[in-house]
């Protein structure tokens, strides 16, 4: 099949529900004839024009707050935060405003607002351009929560996020806009709340998301050789979760570990476990392990993110120590 | 002043309404009847009709914590915004907004809103759509004097110049925001000045005459229409009232709240309307009777009706 | 002991430290001649004049970075928030400045700043006027998170925060504003991390915090009537969390109940949960059951803000469930 | 030209010393020595050090994301400075900053930023803090044309000029925010003009040239120590490179690089200040050959410097 960056099938999924939908709208800086930070919007200004490729100011709340007016009146709009760590800018505009006016209002609008924003650490880029906030957001009723691991993913959830009458916050990961993985040439969309099984196993679940799939992926190979079979969870949404998932892995395991790049406290992480233990404590045999950053913020010396940021290696003591070995 | 009668006595008859609801609020809360808190717009009527005359049932506005007036400016029915503030299934918003959470797209109204200064991107991005999809409409922007002072208001001024967007900011200067006498918070003494910074037009007008008011806005309306960009238009005025009701007021010299009372906005609109044989006094009575029975209706209304289902508490949330 | 008010507790916790110490000073809306939108700041301005009780204009995100920047050189902020509900807006200076700056910069310069803020619902406030974020902050290093329930607490708790170097969230809970409580008259400080066991029990552990808590204790007496005795936990701060406490708890009785205000998904009540999942999973003879508001913005009409937020009832059922009745 | 002979020659040093900074950092970065990103200071150098000249030690600047020059033009040592580039444990902040989170309060440096806009309220608070001290220190926050369209600049431009607080707001304008040209998201010319929005000063300079730059930043430095509170001084100016080193920079003419570049900053300060006596060329060379020994001892430094140990990752989190 097609092999594409997760950028490219980023950019993809963009230009094919521009095509479709009129009202398919984009602004953020940088994002016009640049192309964006990423790489995502390239070639996109040029086919569809200033009118519906908008470059905006440095001005996150006013941009952002300009998404919300935007989508309660007719428009899609699908807004690039050039990092995610300056989500912290907007906040209000998507926590008070589009996460809630559809409730407030009893249902008489729609907000079909989409956030981009690139994620994570591993790239000596320092404190404040290494955040991942995706446990903020799904803490708060009415935002959706997407962190795709794939190109195959990352395409076929923002197409879903784009059609959603939800506001999307729409979380890529900074280490996998240049990694290569299969996108078919045919229209296809991703349902939100299924986790995808990336592996099968039956000694242990890792439930993770995002880049940590990738290295889950890589430590399961290390514990099948010491004869330790991993079942890998995929979130791919973190809101809504596929708790059923999650559950019947659990169910089956015997044993969970929660991998997530970033800190421990009231986090996706923590959701997860205590979803477990509300749920399924009488299958566990094992305590729950989570492999999460150190309680500081990223550093930018190479030798100090290392130690703050989790390694494979933690992962693969944790499947040990859950399994008490 | 070349305004058609019809607009003249439909501006009489809105700022007769806010006064009449406002008034009928600020009882009924005293008596107890009214959940959680309001915040009223006695005094400011003028601003808010002279805002929203000039604009098309579709055109967008979005307002404030003080969202009454300008929702019944925009063409909002007594009846179900006095449901929505008794908190019931038959409000604007099946009960689930309230006082501060008032929305009706139907008429453009973007909601009245709980935080300071987040209606001014919203409307902004109403304005933005309106352009992308081409449609002619136009966004007003209601906002007060202590929102001028927000990141919002700059952020969002200088994107709708920057794209000429179809939209006009109403700063409502009413000299406070709640004890805050905006000179001690301020240089300058007209946030007007401020457009200069944007590179758009920027007016001040007497809020509390309703014709200065409309004929202002719709300059800056049909600019914006035209396609020619935002316009800033101050207007000054003052609130009767404490900031918001049950607060005691000990932060405002009585004699400026005196006297600000005396400019009141629509006994000199009555006058003129009269003197210059637009209408009678009677057929203002006429309209005056009307809008009293009306408002009369609406708290029977809201009286009546019931109180949302438990079960629809989680109904809304998702699409 | 003289019994003062909450609000009361806290204005006399300002003025002491303001008398102790002349570099802590007050920012806010409304604080000045007004005394704050609660009453806490009443008599500071006439007492220590506008040079250290500064009324600012409505400017959440410039004042609040103010702060940071005087706490920065010298300057012990105290900043007053009317209401919790915005400090999304904020968010920007308090969680990538102010808790950042001192690691980022190596430890070179302190960050004694403090927010005081109101969180919480039952007012019919609706959806912009009813939040509770502590789960936000608790998920970022740097950043300590008090949350007192009583008179007491709060004028303790509140002088230790002023005296701490590092950033420290304060969320008062209006329903408590005007409540009364045993405060001495002699100076005293509550340490951060010691939660405070409300009530001894044997049967079920329930831990909470704020407003809660005067709710669980409520519930405990009549479980204690029902035969159940109940140990209530009261956390203060929920950053630090005081792990020890819940865990000995939990380790007596064998069940445990979270019961928090606000949403469920990556907060308070997961991280309390995932906390006993990993380090007391084998002592636990029950589910862990969390008690929460349903997954709604919180809604104006009386009648559903009572079904959204949670009942002293779901409290109540939520022991029996983990017990099995 | 009434300046003293050793400010002019410290002027000259300190943009010497940025330029050899920076031009390093080019270098190094290309061939891989430096971890993360930079963004470079070259062509801007008589910003920095016009407005860090009227300063005291003890006066606070705020930095930006392009940072470097700031720092050195307060007096930051380019052996810590690139030691912090290199994430040693010898640099200003031990390696946990890097380039764009440099700090060392000891001279006022309260920290490069790596969001845009964001040091422009810390400055103001640090400006809030030597007022409530008594202390009679000023606060210089430098912030560029893109952070100058953030709500953070409007909150805090208005709070300082509220309680006249005593900070110079230096505007790096250099036509871009990133590969964005300034007039296609604003359509003001001179940001200079928002200070009327704020009832202060607002003065347009020459940014390429140190004198004038020193002068409108003395004058207002100046004028904030004395209280009458804070000015707006944007400085006209050109980044030479691209805007982080590694960018392809596809979106400025050519020939408008080349000709700022040809505007360079420091020839035509050193003519001036050899035509006018100063110094001669010989004294200029001096300084020009310490400076490069300095630079060349920094990068020795910062390479034989220890990475930080990993236990120590976990420190400074908490006081
Ligand atoms: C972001 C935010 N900050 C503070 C408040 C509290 N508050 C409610 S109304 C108000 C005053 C607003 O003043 P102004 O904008 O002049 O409107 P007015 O009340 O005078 O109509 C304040 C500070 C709020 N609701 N939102
Ligand atoms: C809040 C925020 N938004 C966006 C960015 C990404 N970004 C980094 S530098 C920059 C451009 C800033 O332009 P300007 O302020 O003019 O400074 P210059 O780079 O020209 O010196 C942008 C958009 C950021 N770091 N922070
Ligand atoms: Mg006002
Ligand atoms: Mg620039």
């Amino acid at each position: 099949m097609r092999q594409l960056f997760y950028n490219q099938a980023l950019g993809e999924a963009l230009a094919e529900e521009m095509r479709r939908d009129k009202t398919v709208t984009l602004w953020g800086i940088d994002i016009g004839p640049y192309g964006g930070a990423n790489g995502v919007t390239k070639g996109l200004w040029e086919e569809f024009g200033e009118a519906r490729v908008i470059d905006t100011p440095v001005a996150e709340l006013g941009y952002v707050g300009m998404g919300v007016g935007a989508a309660a009146t007719g428009i899609r709009p699908v807004i690039e935060l050039q990092f995610s760590d300056w989500i912290t800018l907007p906040m209000e505009m998507i926590v008070n405003q589009a996460a809630k006016m559809r409730y407030m209002f009893g249902g008489i609008l729609e907000m079909p607002l989409v956030i981009r924003a690139p994620i994570g650490g591993y790239l000596n880029a320092g404190a404040q351009h290494s955040n991942s906030f995706e446990s903020w957001f799904a803490f708060v009723p009415g935002i959706k929560v997407v962190v795709p691991s794939t190109p195959y993913d990352a395409k076929g959830l923002l197409k879903t996020a784009i059609r959603d009458n939800n506001t999307v916050i729409f979380f890529e990961h900074k280490k996998l806009y240049g990694i290569k993985g299969e996108v078919p040439e045919e229209e296809y969309t991703i349902p939100f709340g299924e986790a995808a099984i990336r592996r099968e196993g039956k000694d242990v679940t890792i439930v993770t998301y995002a880049y940590q799939t990738l290295r889950t992926l890589s430590v399961a190979e290390k514990l099948a050789k010491a004869g330790i079979d991993a079942e890998v969870i995929d979130l791919r949404t973190v809101k809504p979760m596929d708790e059923t998932r999650i559950l019947e892995s659990v169910k089956k395991t015997h044993h969970l570990v929660v991998a997530q790049e970033i800190w421990k406290t009231c986090s996706v992480s923590s959701e997860v476990a205590a979803l477990v233990a509300e749920q399924a404590l009488d299958y566990l045999d094992g305590p729950i392990v989570r492999v999460t950053a150190k309680e500081a913020p990223v550093p930018f010396s190479p030798s100090l993110e290392e130690e703050v940021l989790p390694k494979e290696q933690d992962i693969y003591d944790a499947v040990l120590k859950t399994l008490g070995r | 002043m070349n305004i058609p009668r019809e607009k003249l006595l439909m501006m009489y008859e809105r700022m007769l309404k806010i006064r009449e609801f406002e008034d009928r609020v600020r009882v009924l809360f005293a008596e107890g009847e009214l959940p959680g808190f309001v915040h009223l717009y006695l005094g400011e009527e003028a601003v808010a009709v002279g805002a929203c005359a000039p604009l098309n049932d579709d055109d967008y506005i979005t307002s404030t914590h003080r969202g009454h007036g300008h929702i019944i400016a925009k063409g909002g029915e007594l009846d179900r915004m006095m449901a929505e503030l008794y908190g019931r299934a038959t409000g604007y918003n099946k009960g689930k907004g309230g006082s501060m959470h008032i929305a009706y797209p139907k008429l453009g109204i973007l909601g009245a809103n709980g935080i300071v200064s987040a209606g001014i991107p919203i409307a902004t991005g109403a304005a933005m759509s309106a352009k992308v999809r081409k449609s002619g409409q136009v966004a007003v922007c209601f906002f007060g004097d202590g929102a001028s002072n927000e990141g919002t208001f700059h952020e969002s001024l200088n994107i709708a110049s920057a794209y000429s967007l179809p939209i006009v900011y109403v700063c409502e200067n009413n000299l406070y925001a709640v004890s805050t006498r905006q000179s001690r918070v301020r240089k300058i003494e007209d946030i007007a000045d401020r457009s200069i910074g944007y590179g758009m037009p920027g007016v001040v007008v007497d809020g509390n005459d309703v014709v200065a008011v409309f004929e202002a806005c719709k300059e800056a309306v049909d600019r914006a229409r035209s396609g020619a960009g935002p316009t800033l238009v101050e207007c000054k005025t003052y609130r009767w009232r404490a900031h918001f009701e049950g607060e005691v007021d000990t932060y405002r010299p009585p004699e400026e709240v005196e006297a600000w009372i005396k400019r009141e906005p629509i006994a000199p609109y009555e006058k003129l309307l009269v003197q210059q044989g637009i209408a009678s006094e009677a057929e203002l009575k006429a309209i005056k009777d009307a809008v009293i029975k009306e408002m009369e209706e609406a708290v029977e209304f809201a009286r009546k009706s019931p109180f949302p289902a438990p079960e629809t508490a989680l109904e809304d949330v998702w699409a």
